[in-house]
């Protein structure tokens, strides 16, 4: 394989071609007739998703940084630069995005039916950013390409949405807009704070790396990006956006929302929140909040969603719980926290991206998602129920399946230094099945009363050719997750060794790293301050002290 | 002379109460003419002649003339009731404006504003040019610029007016 | 070449691009009310080509001609700062921008101006002499300068306002318009005055100087900034000054108002900054807490209001009066950053704010109907062009990735970030938040409710000069919102030569 | 006398202001607003005392500035006559929230 | 086929036995077999619900009562579903045979590849054996092969017959997996894959409702149980790094005795036992887990599944030896689910809910052995229970089946399970009858049956720990030991009540009915046939050393002294050492005095006693059948038929207040408070705007004034 790929000088340009296929991808289907459009949108999509697979073998699992690097210039005047890379945390967040995508194309097929090349063009061209968020390796262009996620989402959520389509499409695009907008002048800050200290104008990730901030700064600077990737994860109580979203959004909508999209939110955390602010990252009352927040999210959501009457509600529903695992994982900070949060985030992914294409399937079938119109189903519908059970366990986190790994690990790791609220969150598991169960059994078993469900025809050949690859990889990844692990893992310990680094430099150091302590708030001097009234934001908006002279 | 300029800051100032207060559309304008003359005083008290003489040809003369002009145009000289907003919105725009001219008085009339340098220098420019050549004599070197500006002014006044006043197209 | 502003003539070459453009407006007009072209009312037949339309083309070339003589300047250099007219960077960028807007509000005129049958020799004559006179405010170093340049731009558009004398609405902005412009003028003259008391001179370098060096009389400069922020918030319809823009936008003609707000405001801006970043440069401190308030208040009132109308035009007034939040950040921070910021967003603003108002004239057939967000409902599928079009600008009004606005955004916010106005970049975001849901109401409007009947959306009316005027608008919109490079080095370079500024400021000169 | 002129300017300023602010009347804002400029004029009167000639030069740009306001000012107001019957500005509110 | 695998196994066993240590055979395979069967059953099932899907649509049934018409989806899982097991059994006993004889002192691990591997935690996909997990193997397979056996005849005409072989294969795979994986990690995989597989299996018929709720039920009640050994293996990792068995056992003893961590580690492992192996609070999910088809109550909840509790504590006894707190609690737990389920067993009349109960009331005496340090008497006990009570079930599902075809014949809808209906069943199927009169008496503890030997050992080991010198809490286990006693006598009475009722006296099924009642078919009966022979015989593989000379041995009759001991000697030596060195040696100790074989005497004697008194007590009630049964019962008797209203108090007390809580937290806070946070915000917004606007009133002077107002606000920031 890697041989193959070398013939063909597979390397780089791979990642800008992930980016820019798509587009071309939606010229392509823009151009096609409407009956063709939704093949040349999943073949298209296909071809993206084999180039993607190539990136598994091309990629070089002993490395922890960055690989298959390129940069261009682009705003010189600002020092943005196109530059694009992947490493082990986002390797797999790129091929989820392509994998999902193909999936999700192939399964809206039916469900689709006006207006389907502007969808499917939508969809190629949402692909595209997703995977331009993942490869990013310049903080402005990551941010570009994180807002430019919202445009497409926005319309494929408001035009081929259910009844309350637009108030959920606006609901998402400004809880979403406001935690993107709060880090962007945090990124700002940071680039003008490189500007100061460093000399130079850039963007670049690496170069924010190196910028000097007192805990204040990071404390601030923390808030504002945990504030953006906590609404797009989303962390409780920031999560009210996502049940109106997903339950109104179109089934391979839903899907690409479940599967990559709050997938960024996390894979902030793992990228910015905490290489970059390693101080206030673990900073005691920060964590703290932040696995309590997780905790919340795994138990809350979890009794929410169990007494949702929609069944797609519930499934949101759960992708908050799920998501609490990955903030439960990632703010433990140990190396199997963080490994388990990124599993939890793949087989995330797969399975509740699975459950909501079965549940569109169920929906084209029945046009209704309400719970208690069904019964009894598997009796009609074996694999559909079979293909749903399964699914249904993966997002349980049965044991040999994907579900339970990740969600393993990362509370073990949580246990290795918070084994308090680990123990809360673990509770978790008992809500999962008392979540899941009872709709698994009212929509699948119970008796077959209603006539309507007599009729529900079993999965087709092409849902087939959907579930099969998803349910293997459930599985599989449940079996054998270490091909997996063993790739992310330099990369993960590369975060968790500059968050340790940082945390002794702030024990042994007597700057004002020890503002951090302090509660938020305090007027802490800054190192750049060589005039009065410069210094912190706190001092310099204030107008009424000058405007009083 | 400073019994004349307060007489004629007196006028000015009633003429411009007049203009605020009167009934009739005319009778503002006939107040605004006072106000204009008085202030015309004033501009004399100041030396400044030629301005004195413009202010009442040109001011006084022309355009409060066209103010006349349009408001017996438009039939209005027979109004003999007042526009005054009244109730709350005089009372607060009353106390909006002490508040503005209570700021304002103390800070001017504490200003150091003696005549300076300027006066000599236009008394030696008067001297030089006399009235007219003084005021001619930068308006046409220094100010050339803003002068040939105050041309293309008029003449988009011209173009506004025609277009805006004509009857139909 | 050379200027030595000692001989007259080289007044003439400063000042080329603004004589042209007012000796072109002349032949305009000329033309205009010759006999051929005079009958603009019965020549029917295609908008793009009538006989009101060869006035139309006509006065693009006088635009062109006027940049052409606007890049000739970029080989001048001039000698002294006291001069009464700058050749500097900033101006020809201003000028540029006046250029752009005037041309792409005269492509957008046509299908109104013939569906209007307004005098078409004087519809566009007025708009380049407005342009002249915004021309003359950037390139003025005199404060005299800017109240002319300043007046003859008013005027003229006060003109424009109430130009469609069919429409009482067009006569009542007209009048509300002018009545408040004149009142502000007031203050603005009065403000001029108290610098004059205060500097001795109304010349900005000399005033620069004067404040620097502290022999301004305090009381005198305090009050002359105060009247001046006055005059300029007025004609940037700063809040609390804002309260003719909704009326006035809403009642001229649409093109009219497209220019209007891209244009005026430019114009005010750029000399306000002007005026503030390098003539007051050394009272920084009295007028900083002004503006950032003002700033803050004219941000988040204008975003607020906005999310209330339910008309078109009348929202995008208030979007404009957001906008002009926006930049007064910049003239807050009072930086490089923030002055080349505020050029390149002004650039950004043009063309996006008249691209979406192209669009609404189109929407807005016959007199002034369909202005409602209602009457786009379906829009975008049965006009899909359109549709895009205006969702691109919008999206770059709310300041969007892969667009101008987002670029322009930026580089206010790194300007604010320069002068660590952090507390005003925040109001900044979360307005712009606010923002998204008016602009995104029109875009589910058109996208995502149930159509219209198709011959209501058949009636858009898109001749061949506005379709020009479109693409050149998205082409600038979309190429600085993925290159913007070109332009942001551009915009930079041009306020280098701008004269001192970032000195004894806080937060400044880093 | 300097300074007794100022403070006459400006308080005829602000009884221009007061006008504009409290008349329904149109013609007599706009008035009102002419004696602003006027009181402004003063202002330059008196401060060329201080400065010289140019101030005397303001008051004849501003003279020519009143006069082409005056001129469009007054056509607006004719022109909108014709569409209301009344120069009341309170009639005008078909613009408005 | 047999014969050259019997061949491998003598080969390799004396060879093994020669060298003296042992050599795995295909460890793999026996794993794997079971999910081979489940991958083609499953598949096999898909197609014929595909095809009974079509049906269904139609408005029909498939008609599968003639064999001959029967699908070749529904006919090959007959051969595949038990062929598996009996390949899994022949290999585990090939195992079984290399390893016999040697004794061998570390276990035997065959890894396969790494499952997990993250930073500082791995686990690899191994498999562990040794004497423990053989023994465990051995009884799956086997117990599991005769009730695949069984359940071709008892199942053959359900529609869902090959779904159902699928379960029960994935089931043999899970349950292999838990007790061969080679860590807690891999044993977790099992001991949920395990739940699973019961919670599908109970809900079989997920048509019904109840059925359906029942496994939810199960698998909700597992979960919690689960969640305990979840914790427990995190804090192992939290303490040794690694959940591996042979690392974890090695490292134990660096605890310290009776300290905080290792006995939290205790407490929440059998937190999760308590949840498998339904003790109390968590025991009500296998009552209702009857709902299954009597096969899988066989296997799943009488032999193999609950029993994984046992299995766990018996596997870590290195860690709950350290733990004399922890096993107290396991010892009380055991012994206080032993007396309350039989209680409870006392006024059921169904069936298998007698059945159920009796099954959790031995998986109390289970864990009272391995709480008293007994783990070997534990998993005697485990190992003769899952002989007798598999029979017991398969023997009810015989007698269930009979009713059933009797019911249907004339299409009555009364209870095939109910006892009141059944009555003189002995005359229709005799084989039934006898072999579970054998299975009673094993169950009652009567010598010489297999249950005498392993209960009476456990009841003694309660005394003797409590003799222990530094027994921690010795009068602890005496009360232990009575209520022991107590319940074994209980158990006596309602199983005698429950043969009585179902074999003896009239006949009350019906007139009509009563005519179809017929012996159950050879495949069903020969499996119990062959589980009766071991209930006779399963015990005397573990006669205690002390006894064998006495009565109870047939004066050194019964052969192989404390076999069983001794083969676990490797696994149980580590929790013996520690046992040894902290509290003493055992005494030979009763309460009351008295020696071993005099309690042996005094317990199977009144067990006796009380089976001959129960079969003239319930004998001569008089039992009606439920259709004229208006006699409810009152007071205790009440209570206890109502199970002591413990499902009703979960109801109210845990699910109800769960419930209202979601209900609370999804209408109130995310919908009232946390959005409707949100909406205000937009409604603010937009009220704001609203009410600013208003000053937009389109009058002149108005917006003069708004404007005057921003000079004088001006003017008053600059000057004041």
């Amino acid at each position: 394989m890697t041989a193959l790929l070398d013939s063909i000088g597979y390397s780089g340009w791979a990642l800008h071609a992930l980016i820019w296929l798509p587009v071309l991808g939606m010229g392509l289907v823009l151009a096609a007739e409407e009956s063709k459009a939704k093949t040349v949108a999943f073949w298209w999509s296909l071809g993206v998703f084999v180039l993607s697979v190539g990136l598994w073998w091309a990629f070089d699992p002993t490395v922890g940084g960055m690989q298959m690097e390129s940069t261009t210039p682009w705003i010189s005047t600002w020092g943005v630069n196109y530059s694009l890379g992947i490493d082990g945390i986002s390797l797999f967040m790129v091929m989820l995005t392509t994998f999902s995508t193909s999936i999700a194309i192939l399964g809206s097929f039916n469900y689709i039916k006006e207006r389907e090349r502007a969808f499917y063009a939508l969809m190629l061209l949402l692909e595209a950013a997703v995977v331009g968020v993942f490869v990013a390796t310049d903080v402005f262009l990551f941010y570009v390409f994180f807002e430019l996620t919202l445009v497409p989402m926005y319309f494929i959520v408001g035009i081929w949405g259910g009844e309350r389509r637009i108030y959920a499409a606006i609901k998402f695009f400004l809880y979403t807009a406001f935690g993107s907008l709060l880090m962007l002048v945090a990124i700002l800050y940071l680039f003008w704070k490189a500007k100061t200290m460093l000399g130079v104008a850039t963007f670049a990730y690496a170069d924010l790396l190196q910028v000097p901030l007192s805990g204040t700064e990071q404390l601030w600077l923390f808030s504002a990006f945990a504030l953006a990737f906590s609404v797009k994860v989303p962390v409780f109580p920031l999560h009210t956006w996502l049940p109106d979203a997903h339950v109104e959004a179109p089934t391979p909508g839903s899907v690409i929302l479940a599967a990559v999209l709050l997938k960024m939110g996390t894979y902030g955390f793992l990228r910015f929140l905490l290489p970059l602010f390693p101080v206030a990252a673990q900073h005691p009352t920060v964590v703290t909040t932040m696995l309590v927040l997780g905790v919340i999210g795994i138990l809350y959501t979890a009794w929410v969603a169990a007494v949702q009457p929609d069944a797609k509600k519930l499934v949101a529903y759960t992708s908050v719980a799920h998501m609490g695992f990955v903030v439960l994982g990632v703010f433990a900070l140990t190396v199997n926290g963080l490994q388990g949060g990124l599993v939890v985030m793949i087989s995330h992914g797969i399975s509740t991206g699975a459950l909501f294409l079965l549940l569109g399937m169920l929906y084209e079938r029945r046009h209704t998602r309400t719970i208690a119109d069904f019964g009894g189903i598997a009796r009609v519908a074996p694999w559909f129920a079979t293909a749903f059970v399964i699914t249904a366990l993966a997002s349980i986190g049965l044991p040999g399946t994907s579900g339970f790994v990740g969600e393993f690990l990362a509370l073990m790791g949580a246990f290795e230094t918070h084994p308090t609220l680990a123990f809360i969150a673990t509770l978790g598991v008992i809500f999962a099945a008392y979540y899941m169960l009872p709709m698994v059994q009212t929509v699948f078993f119970n008796k077959l009363e209603k006539d309507e469900n007599r009729q529900i025809e079993d999965l087709s050949g092409r849902e087939m050719a959907i579930m099969a690859p998803l349910c293997a990889l459930m599985i599989i990844i449940g079996w054998n997750p270490t091909p997996i692990l063993e790739r992310m893992e330099p990369s993960v310990r590369m975060v968790i060794e500059r968050v340790e680094d940082a945390g002794v430099q702030a024990a042994t150091s007597d700057d004002d790293l020890q503002v951090v302590v302090a509660p938020p708030g305090e007027v802490a001097p800054t190192v750049t301050s060589p005039t009065p009234g410069s210094g912190t934001p706190e001092d310099a908006d204030t107008p009424t002290a000058d405007g009083d002279e | 002379m400073t019994f004349l300029f307060y007489l004629f800051a007196g006028l000015a100032i009633g003429g411009a109460i007049g203009v605020v207060m009167a009934k009739n559309p005319v009778g503002s304008l006939l107040f605004m003419v006072t106000t204009l003359a008085a202030m015309a005083g004033t501009f004399v008290l100041l030396e400044a002649h030629f301005l004195a003489a413009i202010q009442i040809i040109v001011y006084a003369g022309a355009i409060m003339v066209l103010f006349l002009f349009v408001i017996m145009l438009l039939n209005l000289g027979h109004e003999y009731k007042a526009d005054l907003r009244g109730g709350a919105f005089s009372v607060l725009s009353f106390g909006l404006i002490g508040a503005i001219a209570g700021l304002l008085a103390p800070e001017i009339s504490g200003a150091e504003a003696a005549p300076g340098p300027g006066a000599v220098a236009i008394d030696a420019a008067i001297a030089e040019h006399g009235a007219v050549g003084a005021i001619a004599e930068p308006l046409y070197t220094t100010y050339v610029v803003p002068f040939e500006i105050t041309g293309i002014l008029l003449l988009v006044a011209i173009v506004g007016a025609i277009v805006l006043a004509k009857r139909e197209v | 070449m050379q200027l030595d502003f000692s001989r007259q003539l080289h007044f003439f070459w400063a000042l080329l691009p603004e004589i042209i453009l007012c000796a072109w407006a002349m032949v305009v007009l000329i033309t205009g009310v010759s006999g051929r072209f005079k009958d603009a009312e019965n020549d029917g037949g295609d908008p793009s080509f009538n006989n009101a339309a060869s006035l139309g083309w006509l006065a693009l070339v006088g635009v062109l001609l006027a940049a052409m003589a606007n890049g000739w300047l970029y080989g001048i250099t001039e000698v002294g700062r006291d001069s009464m007219v700058a050749v500097d960077g900033f101006r020809l960028f201003s000028n540029w921008v006046f250029l752009l807007a005037a041309g792409l509000s005269i492509l957008i005129s046509f299908s109104y101006v013939y569906r209007q049958r307004l005098q078409a020799g004087e519809f566009y004559g007025l708009i380049l002499l407005a342009t002249a006179g915004m021309m003359f405010m950037a390139g003025a170093r005199d404060l005299i300068v800017i109240f002319l340049g300043l007046e003859v731009m008013s005027i003229a558009v006060y003109a424009l306002t109430a130009f469609n004398r069919r429409d009482r609405k067009s006569a009542e902005a007209g009048l509300k318009y002018f009545l408040l412009g004149a009142f502000a003028t007031g203050f603005f003259l009065y403000g001029i005055a108290l610098v004059y008391g205060a500097t001795g001179s109304t010349n900005i370098a000399a005033v620069s100087r004067s404040v620097a060096s502290g022999a301004a009389t305090p009381t005198f400069l305090a009050l002359g900034i105060t009247f001046l922020t006055i005059g300029f918030g007025f004609k940037v319809s700063a809040v609390p000054f804002h309260m003719w823009t909704p009326d006035v936008y809403e009642g001229a003609p649409a093109p009219v108002t497209a220019f209007m707000s891209a244009a005026v405001k430019a114009a005010a801006f750029v000399a306000f900054l002007r005026v503030f970043m390098v003539g007051f440069d050394g009272a920084y401190e009295t007028w900083y807490p002004i503006l950032w308030w003002l700033a803050a208040i004219t941000m988040v009132v204008a975003n607020l209001i906005a999310l209330v109308q339910s008309n078109v035009k009348r929202m995008l007034a208030y979007s404009s009066i957001a906008h002009a939040g926006y930049l007064l950040v910049a003239i807050t921070a009072s930086n490089e950053t923030a002055a080349a910021g505020l050029l390149f967003y002004l650039l950004v603003y043009t063309v996006m704010n008249i691209g979406a108002f192209a669009i609404v004239i189109g929407v807005a057939h016959h007199a002034e109907e369909r202005l409602q967000v209602e009457d786009y409902s379906g829009f975008g599928w049965s006009q899909p062009l359109l549709g895009v079009l205006l969702t691109i600008f919008l999206l770059s009004l709310a300041g969007f990735p892969g667009t101008g606005g987002f670029m322009g955004k930026i580089y206010l916010l790194q300007g604010a970030a320069d002068a660590q106005l952090w507390y005003l970049s925040v109001i900044l975001v979360l307005t712009t938040i606010a923002s998204y849901w008016y602009y995104l109401r029109v875009a589910w409007f058109m996208w995502m409710k149930s159509e219209l009947t198709e011959r209501q959306h058949a009636l858009v009316m898109v001749p061949l000069p506005m379709r020009v005027a479109l693409v050149a608008s998205v082409f600038i919109v979309l190429y600085l919102g993925f290159f913007p490079g070109s332009a942001l080095e551009f915009a930079r370079a041009s306020v280098e030569g701008l004269g001192v500024m970032g000195a004894g400021v806080p937060g400044l000169g880093q | 006398m300097v300074t007794e002129a100022l403070v006459l300017s400006a308080i005829l300023f602000v009884i221009g202001t007061f006008g504009v602010l409290i008349r329904r009347n149109a013609i007599i804002m706009f008035l009102c607003i002419e004696l602003q400029l006027n009181a402004v004029n003063l202002s330059f009167v008196a401060f060329s005392r201080m400065f010289g000639i140019e101030g005397q030069l303001f008051v004849f740009f501003v003279m020519t500035v009143a006069a082409a306001e005056a001129a469009v000012g007054l056509a607006i107001i004719i022109s909108i006559f014709r569409h209301y019957e009344t120069v009341n500005v309170d009639s005008f509110n078909l613009l408005k929230w | 086929m047999a014969t050259p695998l019997l061949a491998l196994a003598q080969g390799g066993g004396q060879a093994a036995a020669e060298a003296g240590h042992y050599e795995p055979f295909l460890p793999g395979l026996v794993v794997l077999l079971p999910l081979l069967g489940f991958i083609v059953n499953g598949i096999l099932a898909l197609q014929h619900g595909r095809a009974s899907a079509d049906a269904v649509r139609r408005g029909e049934e498939l008609d599968l009562g003639d064999a001959s018409s029967r699908p070749a989806t529904h006919t090959l899982p007959t051969w595949i579903g038990p062929g598996v097991m009996a390949a899994a059994f022949l290999i585990a006993v090939v195992n079984f045979a290399r390893m016999y004889g040697v004794y061998l002192e570390e276990p035997v691990i065959v890894r396969y590849w790494t499952w997990i591997a993250s930073g500082t935690f791995t686990v690899e996909a191994a498999l562990q054996l040794d004497q423990l997990s053989m023994i465990m193997m051995l009884i799956i397979t086997g117990v599991g092969f005769l009730i695949h056996v069984f359940s071709v005849g008892y199942m053959k005409e359900d529609p869902g017959y090959p779904r159902y072989f699928a379960y029960l294969n994935l089931f043999v795979f899970f349950m292999l997996v838990l007790v061969m994986g080679s860590s807690y990690a891999l044993m977790f995989v099992g001991w949920e894959g395990v739940g699973l597989c019961s919670y599908l299996l109970i809900g079989y018929w997920f048509s019904d409702r109840e059925k359906s709720d029942a496994g939810k039920k199960a698998f909700i009640v597992n979960r919690i149980g689960d969640v305990g050994f979840l914790i427990a293996m995190f804090l192992l990792f939290r303490e040794f790094g690694t959940v591996d068995f042979v690392p974890v056992f090695a490292e134990a003893e660096t605890l310290a005795y009776a300290g905080g961590l290792v006995t939290a580690i205790t407490l929440f492992f059998f937190v999760g036992a308590i949840g498998k192996s339904a003790q109390i609070p968590l025991f009500v999910w296998l009552p209702d887990a009857m709902a299954g088809p009597t096969p899988v109550s066989a296997l799943i909840h009488a032999a193999t599944m609950v029993t994984a509790g046992v299995y766990l504590v018996a596997r870590s006894s290195a860690l709950f030896a350290l733990a004399p707190l922890s096993s107290a609690v396991v010892a009380g737990i055991g012994v206080l689910t032993a007396l309350f389920a039989a209680t409870i067993a006392l006024k059921q009349d169904d069936i298998k809910k007698v059945l159920a109960y009796s099954t959790v009331s031995q998986l109390g005496y289970m864990f009272v052995g391995v709480g008293v340090g007994a783990y070997a008497a534990g998993v005697f006990h485990l190992m003769t229970h899952a002989f007798f009570k598999a029979l017991l079930f398969l023997g009810s599902g015989a007698v269930i089946h009979a009713m059933h075809e009797a019911y249907h014949s004339t299409h009555s809808h009364e209870d095939a399970q109910d006892m009141r209906n059944m009555g003189g069943l002995k005359a229709f199927m005799p084989i039934t009858w006898v072999t579970m009169w054998i299975a009673t008496l094993a169950i009652a503890g009567i010598w010489p049956f297999a249950g005498f030997f392993s209960k009476d050992e456990i009841i003694w080991y309660t005394a003797a720990f409590g003799g222990a010198e530094n027994a921690p809490y010795p009068a602890l286990y005496t009360v232990y030991w009575i209520i022991a006693l107590a319940a074994a006598m209980l158990t006596a009475f309602y199983m005698t009540r429950m043969m009585v009722m179902t074999f003896h006296g009239e006949n009350r099924t019906g007139a009509e009915e009563s005519k179809a009642l017929h012996e159950a078919p050879p495949v069903m009966w020969i499996p119990l046939a062959v589980l009766a022979v071991l209930s006779i015989f399963g015990g005397w593989i573990n006669v205690p050393e002390e006894l064998q000379a006495s009565w109870v041995g047939l004066f050194g009759v019964l052969p192989a002294s404390e076999w069983l001991h001794h083969w676990l000697e490797p696994i149980t030596a580590q929790a013996h050492h520690i046992q040894e060195v902290n509290l003493g040696e055992l005494s030979h100790y009763s309460p009351f005095g008295g020696g071993e074989v005099l309690w042996a005497t005094i317990s199977t004697v009144a067990a006796g006693i009380v089976v001959l008194a129960s079969i003239r007590f319930v004998g001569g009630q008089k039992v009606v059948p439920v259709a004229q049964d208006e006699k409810k019962p009152t007071g205790f008797a009440k209570v206890l038929a109502n199970k002591y209203y413990v499902d009703e108090f979960y109801d109210r007390f845990v699910v109800q207040p769960i419930v209202g809580a979601s209900r609370f937290c999804w209408k109130i806070i995310d919908a009232r408070i946390i959005d409707g946070a949100v909406n205000l915000v937009g409604m603010l917004s937009k009220g704001v705007g609203w009410g600013v606007s208003m000053f937009q009133t389109g009058t002149i002077n108005t917006y003069a004034f708004i404007l005057t107002v921003g000079v004088l606000a001006i003017l008053g920031v600059t000057l004041l």
